[in-house]
């Protein structure tokens, strides 16, 4: 089996990271593939409960970034 | 303290003789030893059921919610601080509200005495210092410092912060306290112990949200534990979810909390629930100078957005 | 989420402005190496057996 | 039916010797917690030094969360979509220690599980894989009123043996039932002894029951009347609808079922649920026939001490125990309370 490698939850908001996500993507920069994104409308939508229902369903990591 | 009575009685009859206020919520004599009853009383003649001791332990700001009526309170610091919690969230109006401030000593932790005394209490007595309590033929006096319930012990805010009446002379405020010896002590712990040390002092939970429906904070109409779509928190006594729903609850008193100890009274299990929220109590006051409760006009931390604010752990 | 046992690198906060693509390649890179060397979450992981 | 003596060895020896044929249950107190009904380790014996486990027994039989179902939602496999019993382990249980009013709850609780309309297969099949081996309270407490609802400290409604202790260490069992006999008999126990010894410990023990309570105009009050009584939101008013009256309460049988799914696996347990919470009667129009908390507590009232003493004319759903009476933040008194309502006349 190959190295393992983690399930990282990413929260990101729509006008930064997000942004910045897409702006990596159109200029093909290269990054780690073990993200799973989930694009929130304003980095104040991010709440204490979605980081542990994240760990509850099997994320080995989660980021929050604005 | 005990001589308040008197006081807290005259201020209620005149309130209501006067129509000032629809209803006065005070304690009254509970059916045990050792406990009060939250009870309200709205006619002038039922003033003499209201009693004051060393047991009136119930946060009554928690009976304020959302309340129409106009009504006086009884509040010692802490329940001072939780009506200004309501205020800041607009639970209820300062109009509304003749607040009656009884400057507090400190409730006893009526279960460690019963823990003490070892036997079942049929008669309890108080002076100014001691608790004496009689049952199974002997009698036992406890110092009243003593037996204090552990937040009253580090107690830094027992003159009431807001009032119109007061039932007695404001007392001296403790300030050689630690109030959190017991937070740090977990601190130093390292991520295995810590994960440990609450696998333990979970593993009696309930999950009967006592510690929530006790809380004068936690009002939402629907709770996230009680949300089913989605489903944040499973509803079994499942360890991940019972640690889930605990530490969720403390953070949404953080910045809000008084540490009053409501939750903990409440716990049938006596779980030390008060060790996450006054983790975030202590958090608030570190990072932004924050304590809960104290100045209606101010917006809580969590609330406001400062240039410098600090940025904890941030890339 | 430190205090209750939870690895401080599981969960990351950063501040990336939509122009700061490399600042979020970067920070991708970060975070990845910190949860995969701390290896697979174990806690908050429910075991269907616990509950019968 | 017949007494038996059983010395400190004899009970030593026969719980060993159970062990190979009941799982057993019992007291146990973990250090810093409080002593609890639970299934014992091999070579752990049941704790029969404390006065009565802090919840109730009832959880032996009805444990708090309880997996029915179990389903998959990944639609490659054949019988997804479908509930799967989850296979459950019935072999005899022997329940040690259990108090009378915890005994006697479940008989109350079984008239709602096991009627002539429905059975329920997971209490029911639970209840009788047990053997109750009741232990007599000697000392009963303060907030004990057994006595006045028909049941008392040396009461055998529900059990199959009764432990009184003895002068030596010991115990003298009174066998009550066939299948009590035959747990006696392959634990070794079997020296009768005479059955007049209990008559004047049960009387000694019932003469220190010091708390009562008026129960006997209860079935002759009109509910309606009890229900439209001006009573409710001064006993309601201090009310926090924290649950620990029913959590607590040997005699709760309410339960609540959810399914709960982590990718395509799925199960359907029931957990306890309790009448005092809002969200128990919260229908899903948004409308909430219970929406304040003095209607959460009369029901809760209203359901022990008078819709089941019309229902099952069979006295009132409450055994006694003084667990909520301990146990509520607020000290609401459900003795207080019957006594409001037994003694209750209409304007």
């Amino acid at each position: 089996m190959s190295e393992w490698e983690p399930k990282i939850l990413a929260f990101l908001c729509n006008w930064c990271s997000y942004g910045a996500a897409d702006l990596a993507g159109v200029s093909r920069m290269q990054y780690p593939p073990n993200l799973r994104v989930i694009r929130i409308p304003c980095s104040g939508r991010m709440s204490p409960k979605f980081v542990l229902s994240a760990f509850m369903n099997g994320a080995d990591g989660v980021w929050v970034s604005g | 303290m005990i001589g308040y009575i008197d006081k807290i009685r005259e201020v209620a009859l005149k309130l209501l003789n006067e129509e000032k206020v629809d209803m006065v919520i005070g304690y009254r004599q509970g059916s045990l030893p050792m406990m009060t009853e939250p009870c309200f009383v709205k006619r002038p003649e039922d003033v003499e059921t209201l009693i004051w001791d060393s047991n009136c332990r119930i946060n009554l700001a928690a009976y304020l919610m959302d309340r129409k009526e106009k009504i006086g309170i009884i509040a010692k610091g802490c329940d001072s601080r939780n009506i200004i919690n309501h205020l800041v969230e607009n639970k209820i109006k300062r109009e509304q509200l003749v607040i009656i401030g009884a400057p507090c000593k400190g409730m006893i932790d009526n279960k460690a005495i019963a823990l003490q005394f070892g036997q079942d209490i049929d008669e309890y007595q108080e002076t100014e210092d001691q608790i004496t309590v009689k049952g199974g033929g002997t009698e036992k006096t406890f110092q009243k410092v003593d037996v204090l319930q552990e937040n009253c012990a580090i107690c830094n805010h027992r003159n009431p912060v807001v009032y119109d009446e007061l039932a007695g002379d404001l007392v001296e405020e403790q300030t050689d306290i630690d109030r959190y010896e017991d937070i740090r002590k977990i601190e130093a712990m390292d991520i295995d112990e810590k994960w440990n040390f609450f696998e333990d002092m979970l593993s009696t939970c309930i999950r009967c949200y006592a510690c929530r429906n006790a809380c004068p904070l936690c009002y939402c109409p629907t709770c996230f534990v009680d949300e089913s779509k989605p489903q944040w928190v499973g509803k079994s006594n499942d360890p991940n979810d019972t640690r889930t729903f605990h530490f969720l609850r403390a953070f949404h008193c953080a910045g809000r909390c008084t540490d009053c100890g409501a939750c903990e009274r409440a716990c049938p299990m006596d779980i030390p629930v008060r060790l996450f929220t006054k983790k975030l109590g202590k958090d608030c006051l570190d990072l932004y100078g924050w304590e809960a409760g104290l100045d209606p006009e101010q917006r809580p931390p969590l609330d406001t957005f400062k240039p410098d604010d600090p940025n904890v752990g941030m890339k | 989420m430190e205090y209750m046992g939870i690895d401080r690198d599981r969960l990351h906060f950063s501040w990336v402005s939509s122009a700061e693509a490399s600042k979020f390649i970067t920070v991708v890179k970060e975070v990845t190496a910190s949860v995969k060397a701390l290896g697979p979450a174990t806690k908050f992981v429910k075991d269907r057996r616990q509950v019968s | 039916m017949k007494v038996i003596q059983i010395d400190t060895n004899q009970w030593t020896e026969g719980l060993a010797k159970l062990e190979g044929s009941y799982r057993m249950f019992g007291p146990a107190e973990t250090e810093g917690k409080y002593p609890e009904f639970k299934e014992l380790e091999k070579g752990d014996v049941p704790n029969l030094n404390v006065s009565n486990t802090h919840l109730s027994a009832k959880s032996v039989v009805y444990p708090q969360s309880e997996v029915m179902f179990e389903y998959t939602l990944d639609e490659a496999k054949e019988d997804h979509h479908q509930l799967r019993e989850i296979e459950k382990d019935y072999s005899p249980r022997a329940v040690f220690g259990i108090r009378p009013c915890d005994a006697a709850a479940n008989l109350i609780i079984q008239r709602n599980f096991d009627s002539k309309e429905y059975r329920d297969p997971y209490w029911v099949d639970a209840f009788e894989s047990c053997v109750f081996i009741g232990h007599a309270c000697e000392n009963p407490g303060a907030t004990c009123f057994c006595t006045s609802v028909g049941f008392g400290p040396f009461n055998e409604d529900g059990l199959d043996l009764l432990l009184v202790e003895s002068d030596n260490g010991g115990f003298l069992a009174k066998v009550i039932t066939d299948k009590g006999a035959v747990l006696a008999k392959s634990a070794g126990w079997e020296t009768e002894t005479d059955a007049a010894a209990l008559e004047p410990l049960k009387e000694a023990a019932e003469a220190k029951i010091r708390s009562k309570v008026n129960t006997d105009q209860l079935a002759k009050q009109d509910a309606k009347d009890l229900f439209d009584a001006p009573i409710w939101e001064d006993i309601g008013f201090a009310c926090l609808n924290c649950g620990t009256c029913t959590y607590s309460c040997p005699t709760c049988w309410c339960f609540d079922i959810q399914d709960e799914v982590k990718d395509k696996s799925g199960i359907r347990m029931r957990n306890w649920d309790s009448c005092m919470y809002p969200l128990f009667t919260l229908e899903g129009s948004g409308h909430n026939p219970r929406p304040e908390k003095h209607h959460r507590i009369r029901q809760r009232f209203m359901h022990k001490l008078k819709y089941y003493v019309d229902k099952y004319q069979a006295g009132v759903q409450c055994v006694g125990c003084g667990r909520c009476v301990r146990l509520c933040p607020v000290n609401i008194d459900i003795r207080t309370v019957c006594e409001k309502m037994n003694s209750y006349k209409p304007a």
